[in-house]
């Protein structure tokens, strides 16, 4: 079906329904790159008030990847909650977001909607929502889930340790886990990339990180982070795993790019299910996602890449992920070109993946070739401090000496704790304070040994 | 930060894990004033960004390349990608990953239809990175490759090319494996890293799944040695087995 | 003097003190423009690393405009207060940031210090300092004034209300009055920038809102955005005067092309004063600054554009201010390009002018031929919400109808107060509630006929 | 909002201000869902900010012009400033403040050397404030002026051209008074509104201080009788008393 609108003589009209998306998003390189993105500013504008005038229940009917051909597709339709999706069904997307940012939405109205939501419906309506309608509607949103602690209550920012090394050496990670520990840094997951690929050096990894965590009692989970099939082969080799690790996208083929499907995951979530190691509960997946990756493998099908990206949402709500974090510039400037689109980006994920259910934090970060710096990254995480964003990372100085891009560091975390009052995870605060290396107001206190016996732990 | 500077600033606190540095090349034991980084360390970092910015924007040394390789004992040959230059190199990845018509005719031209291996030393997003620890690399590779009786096409030098750039290449060349070597992105501590990817039976339109990756290349990270023979195994692996990717994992040091 | 640094076998080297600061600054369009922008990026960083070691006594004695040429750089120098420098004497910049930044540094130091701290000390402490940086240092400071209610308590956040009109209409204004008073704006000052010049039609509005504010006994403060001679001559012919605004500047010669000097100021200050209108304060002057407008008259001495306006700082301070505000985007991209360079610089004025003991607020803003949008408008004002702002526009829907540009709306000031818990002046938010426009908890009310009241007092 | 349509979305507060909408084209009114404006005035406001984009990168439709300043009966000269073009512009203002050579020229060629004001038409940062509002303010100034004994110089027509490119030009053609008509910053609701900026004795050099200023004209704004009237009254004034700027109030009507 075709959208039109009319502007003075000029009549803008929008093919299909992932046409008018596409056109409707603020813009940004990786659309540019697709081709897809609206030629003009005012064809932008167009393409929103058309937009808004969208029902919701045609996103039920009109599907950006044919049902047939993807499999994301098919789970999307088939999981969709229709009594969920009852009080807001009757919606234009312009009417649900102006009903989103009402004040009869509320905390509670939020939860009980988001599995009547499909991943395009939330990228329509954030479409036309600005930053601050983003942030105020993010904040909205609380999603809870837990392992040994509890992620994402409200008043409550948790960051994953990323003690990675160009070569995995196991004494050149531990350093960096002692230092971030003593930042206070590692309640959302120890999570490691690995350099390399070998199943046994994963496995040396786990165990390694799994030894320090139960002989310090820390009540967080590890990871690290390889490719699903090796978590798996490791899982039926009775190896540590705490949660299973799995980058995912938004198009079937994409995921195979990936060297992933729905049924990997699936036999992944239950392997890892079945080792039933989390004390306080079983959310057992960590998701990562991010703008672009869909384009980059020739699989986006003329979709927009932030449309795409909350698809990747419908596969990691399907595994009731502990933590989903979209690695927000990490590829590069042909997806995001600057500090300004990655800042868009991120709260548009932020907020996609809050009103879908989901447990999102963000790798705020950019890489070398891309026109943004520090101040850029200063000023998202702020941002998204007041957005209620879920969880950070924290890299030894923000300084990934593996993955070669720039994240937030272990001083980021503090800073936005302390400038907006939050606290890590409950169950880790308390044991930061009885380790006496926080105090209950967050701040640092001067080192009453744990260095030493960390070290001591650590070290074998 | 020494004791003397400590004490003139008594309000830096400074971080007892200043012996763990010796461990990794990360940003630990940075200390602290309030939350932030102290100016030492935060203008290191800016300095770091500038030459990482600049790396990308470094070019291959391709006749000191040639040079390098000559020892090898293999044809050289010089190919660009689609990417006019790096500014387009840099937006239009779709362009980096596939040879320009010159280069095309090029590889024709030459009239290699098949080899088991075609090793390709390409710029990616760090030229300096393949200028410093490609030639080495190659030069040791290509004695294991050729003892363990592999025949070898041509070394290529491309420039302005990304990971795929090998699939179009090597199917030209009827390779039975690619190994490109690429500049992988510039980071603030090691802007001249160097990746290794891997793809049985090259052909354009693969994705990632169907490769092998040894990364971070470096002198502070795999060495030239190391990364030799992480490679060779992947290579003879995958020509055995005749498959590359995730199906295919580098299981050496693998406890029972 | 010059300031050198070397990297590899390249050495920088930086003529004077304003070469080396200009160089030290963050890019921006203006100091391109001006000529004194470092070429490259790494050139930018080595000034940085150079500024760092300079020590601050340098700046008092290295004039950046010669002392016999240059009223503000004698103003700035004969006005040091030593002995409140005292303590930050023996710094480098670079300690001086850490030392700012440090947990030692408290808001009841950093009070008794900004007498200590030139302008162009807390520009150079400013040009080492990230975004997060500037926020958290300067939340740090609080600046109190008062007039009819008190101004710059933290938790709290004021508005200007800014109803300009086209042709200065009275029932135009009015209308835009009382749609921001609904809405809880204008506790800073309800102030208009007139289209026009002429005393008569000053004075006539002066008028009105004198009237209005009686009538409601409205705990606030008003202003017409004259010219200083305009306002002097109208206090003469015992209009009724709040406040006198006069837009400043950081050099002698632009302050010149303003139609002003220091002494032009100080009688305006003294007539006002005279005037003895505050009931609770006697804050009684309104400036305006803004990156560019001394290089806009060509009066900027190859100063960098951000250097230049903190020494408008000094001007401003000499007048026990009740608000100083910075148009930041106002000018154009001449001086700030886009977003980016909006937000960077808005960060260090408001910082730097509460360094100095400023009450700063903020004309969030952008024009049409810059390259910015509301993205970054909701970026900016979450951040100066998150600094401690002391306060910022009201302008109906963002949009100025008169000076032809973007700022903050009625409704981005509900934001920022909801989102982050900021409250209105405490004497205006009791008559807000007095009045049943507001609730305690900043919620607007459904209308208890004080829309009607208001329209009967300010119809006539 | 209509009363329909509130009951139908009954979370959007509308505000009972709407009747002063009269009053003022400033956005009052809007309502509000939660603290934001509801999508249809925010959609609104994005498509006037395009059209205000839009109007930066209009141009001088110097035909146009011409014709219609034919009937004022004065010679039209057709100049430039130094700005190549509109992103020059934007980026250099202080290019826009100068004539070209070509432009130098011409003025110097026509050989006026002196005259008692010299007007001038300038795109500024909204041309087509200029193309709508201009031609007829000039007729009714040309004709007032001259009704006053005042000696006209050439009409100019000026491309990329800032408030202070009067100066010179005045100065070159010996003006005791310029007076540039000049499109000002579009605005949302305005896109196409016109200032006049009066300067004594025009010169290269000179700052605002020593102008007056007429904002705003446009048909929601000062009317072209109004601005005509408001002119007339400062040159005359500025010429009588030999000063402009802050020295020059507008007194019209000022109360005893
Ligand atoms: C960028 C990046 C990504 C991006 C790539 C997107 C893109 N369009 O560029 C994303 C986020 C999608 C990604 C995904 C994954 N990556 Co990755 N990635 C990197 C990184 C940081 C930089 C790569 C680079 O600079 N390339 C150079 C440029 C010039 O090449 P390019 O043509 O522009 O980019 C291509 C390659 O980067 C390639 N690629 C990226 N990652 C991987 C991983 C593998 C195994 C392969 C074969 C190819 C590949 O994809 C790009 C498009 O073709 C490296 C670390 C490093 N220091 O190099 C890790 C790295 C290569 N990735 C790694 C891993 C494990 C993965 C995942 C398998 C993780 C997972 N569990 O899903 C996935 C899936 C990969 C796949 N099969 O597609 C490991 C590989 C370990 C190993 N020795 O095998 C590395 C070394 C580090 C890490 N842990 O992240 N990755
Ligand atoms: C931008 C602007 C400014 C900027 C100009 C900086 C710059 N480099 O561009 C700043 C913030 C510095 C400024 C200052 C003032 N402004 Co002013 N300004 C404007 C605005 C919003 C836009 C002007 C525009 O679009 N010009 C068109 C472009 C193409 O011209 P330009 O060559 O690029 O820019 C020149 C003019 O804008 C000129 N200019 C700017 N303001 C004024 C004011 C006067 C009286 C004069 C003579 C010239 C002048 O300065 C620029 C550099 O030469 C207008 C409102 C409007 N809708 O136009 C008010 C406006 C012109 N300004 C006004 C006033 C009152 C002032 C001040 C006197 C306020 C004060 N009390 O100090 C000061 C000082 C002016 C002076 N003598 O220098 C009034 C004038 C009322 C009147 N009829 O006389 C206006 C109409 C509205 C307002 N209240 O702000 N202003």
């Amino acid at each position: 079906m075709a959208y039109k609108y009319s502007i003075g003589h000029l009549t803008y009209t929008f093919n299909d329904l992932k046409t008018l998306l596409a056109r409707a998003t603020p813009f940004r390189s990786g659309d540019a790159l697709a081709g897809v993105a609206a030629t003009t500013y005012q064809e932008h504008v167009a393409a929103q008030i058309a937009l808004a005038d969208v029902h919701l229940d045609v996103f039920l009917r009109e599907a950006l990847v044919p049902y047939e051909q993807d499999e994301v597709t098919r789970l999307i339709i088939d999981s969709h909650d229709a009594a969920a999706f009852k009080p807001i069904g009757h919606f234009t997307v312009g009417q649900f977001r102006d009903w989103l940012l009402s004040d009869a939405c509320d905390t509670a109205v939020l939860k009980s909607l988001a599995n009547g939501i499909t991943p395009e419906m939330a990228a329509a309506v954030s479409k036309l929502m600005r930053n601050q309608e983003l942030i105020a509607a993010a904040k909205k949103c609380e999603v809870l889930t837990s392992f040994r602690n509890t992620i994402g209550l409200s008043g409550r920012l948790s960051t994953r340790l990323q003690p990675n090394h160009p070569t995995d050496d196991p004494a050149g990670i531990s350093a960096s886990i002692i230092d971030g520990i003593l930042y206070g840094s590692g309640d959302a997951v120890i999570g490691i990339n690995p350099a390399g690929d070998s199943p046994a050096n994963t496995r040396r990894l786990l165990e390694m990180i799994d030894n320090f965590r139960r002989q310090f009692a820390i009540p967080t989970q590890s990871c690290v982070l390889c490719h699903v099939t090796t978590t798996l082969d490791l899982i039926e080799k009775h190896a540590p795993v705490d949660l299973t690790f799995q980058s995912i996208a938004g198009t079937q083929s994409a995921n195979a790019s990936f060297g992933i499907s729905l049924s990997l995951l699936e036999e992944a979530y239950q392997a890892t299910l079945s080792l039933n190691r989390g004390t306080i509960g079983n959310n057992v997946m960590y998701f990562e996602t991010g703008q672009g990756s869909a384009l980059s493998a020739n699989a986006h099908y003329g979709i927009d890449q932030q449309t795409c990206e909350t698809r990747a949402y419908a596969v990691a709500r399907k595994f009731n992920p502990l933590l989903v974090n979209s690695v927000v510039g990490f590829i590069g400037p042909e997806y995001l070109y600057n500090g300004k689109q990655i800042i868009r980006a991120a709260l548009e994920d932020h907020f996609c993946a809050k009103l879908l259910g989901l447990p999102m934090g963000m790798d705020v970060c950019y890489t070398n070739h891309a026109e943004a710096d520090q101040d850029d990254m200063d000023t998202l995480i702020t941002l998204l401090g007041v957005s209620g964003c879920t969880f950070i990372m924290g890299v030894p100085g923000a300084d990934d000496v593996m993955l070669n891009y720039q994240s937030t560091s272990f001083h980021d975390a503090l800073y936005l704790r302390r400038t907006l009052g939050l606290r890590p995870a409950p169950e880790f605060e308390a044991w930061l304070v009885q380790q006496g290396i926080m105090d209950r107001q967050g701040n640092q206190l001067p080192d009453a040994g744990t260095y030493t016996r960390l070290l001591g732990g650590i070290g074998q | 930060m020494s004791g003397e500077e400590k004490n003139r600033h008594p309000y830096i606190v400074s971080d007892h894990t200043a012996a763990l540095k010796q461990f990794t090349r990360a940003r630990i034991a940075l200390g602290r004033t309030g939350t932030s980084v102290p100016h030492k360390e935060a203008l290191a970092f800016k300095l770091a960004h500038a030459a990482a910015r600049d790396a990308v924007f470094s070019m291959l040394d391709v006749n000191a390349l040639h040079d390098e390789l000559k020892p090898a004992g293999l044809p050289v040959m010089h190919l660009k990608s689609k990417a006019a230059d790096r500014d387009q190199y840099l937006q239009r990845p779709d362009l980096g990953r596939e040879p320009d018509e010159r280069s095309v005719a090029l590889v024709k031209a030459y009239g290699c239809d098949s080899c088991d291996v075609c090793i390709i030393l390409a710029d990616g997003l760090s030229s300096e990175a393949v200028n410093r620890h490609a030639p080495a690399l190659v030069r040791l590779l290509v004695n294991r490759l050729a003892q363990a009786g592999f025949t070898l096409g041509p070394l290529i030098i491309a420039e302005q090319a990304r990971v795929a750039f090998a699939d179009p290449v090597g199917q030209l060349l009827g390779a039975g494996l690619s190994l490109i070597l690429i500049g992988e992105r510039p980071g603030l501590s090691s802007p001249q890293s160097m990746g290794a990817y891997i793809t049985y039976r090259p052909m354009r339109g693969l994705t990632d799944e169907g490769r092998n990756c040894v990364s971070n290349i470096h002198p502070a990270g795999l060495s030239i040695g190391q990364a030799a023979e992480k490679i060779a195994y992947l290579v003879r692996e995958s020509l055995r087995r005749k498959v590359s990717g995730i199906a295919l994992k580098d299981e050496t040091g693998l406890l029972p």
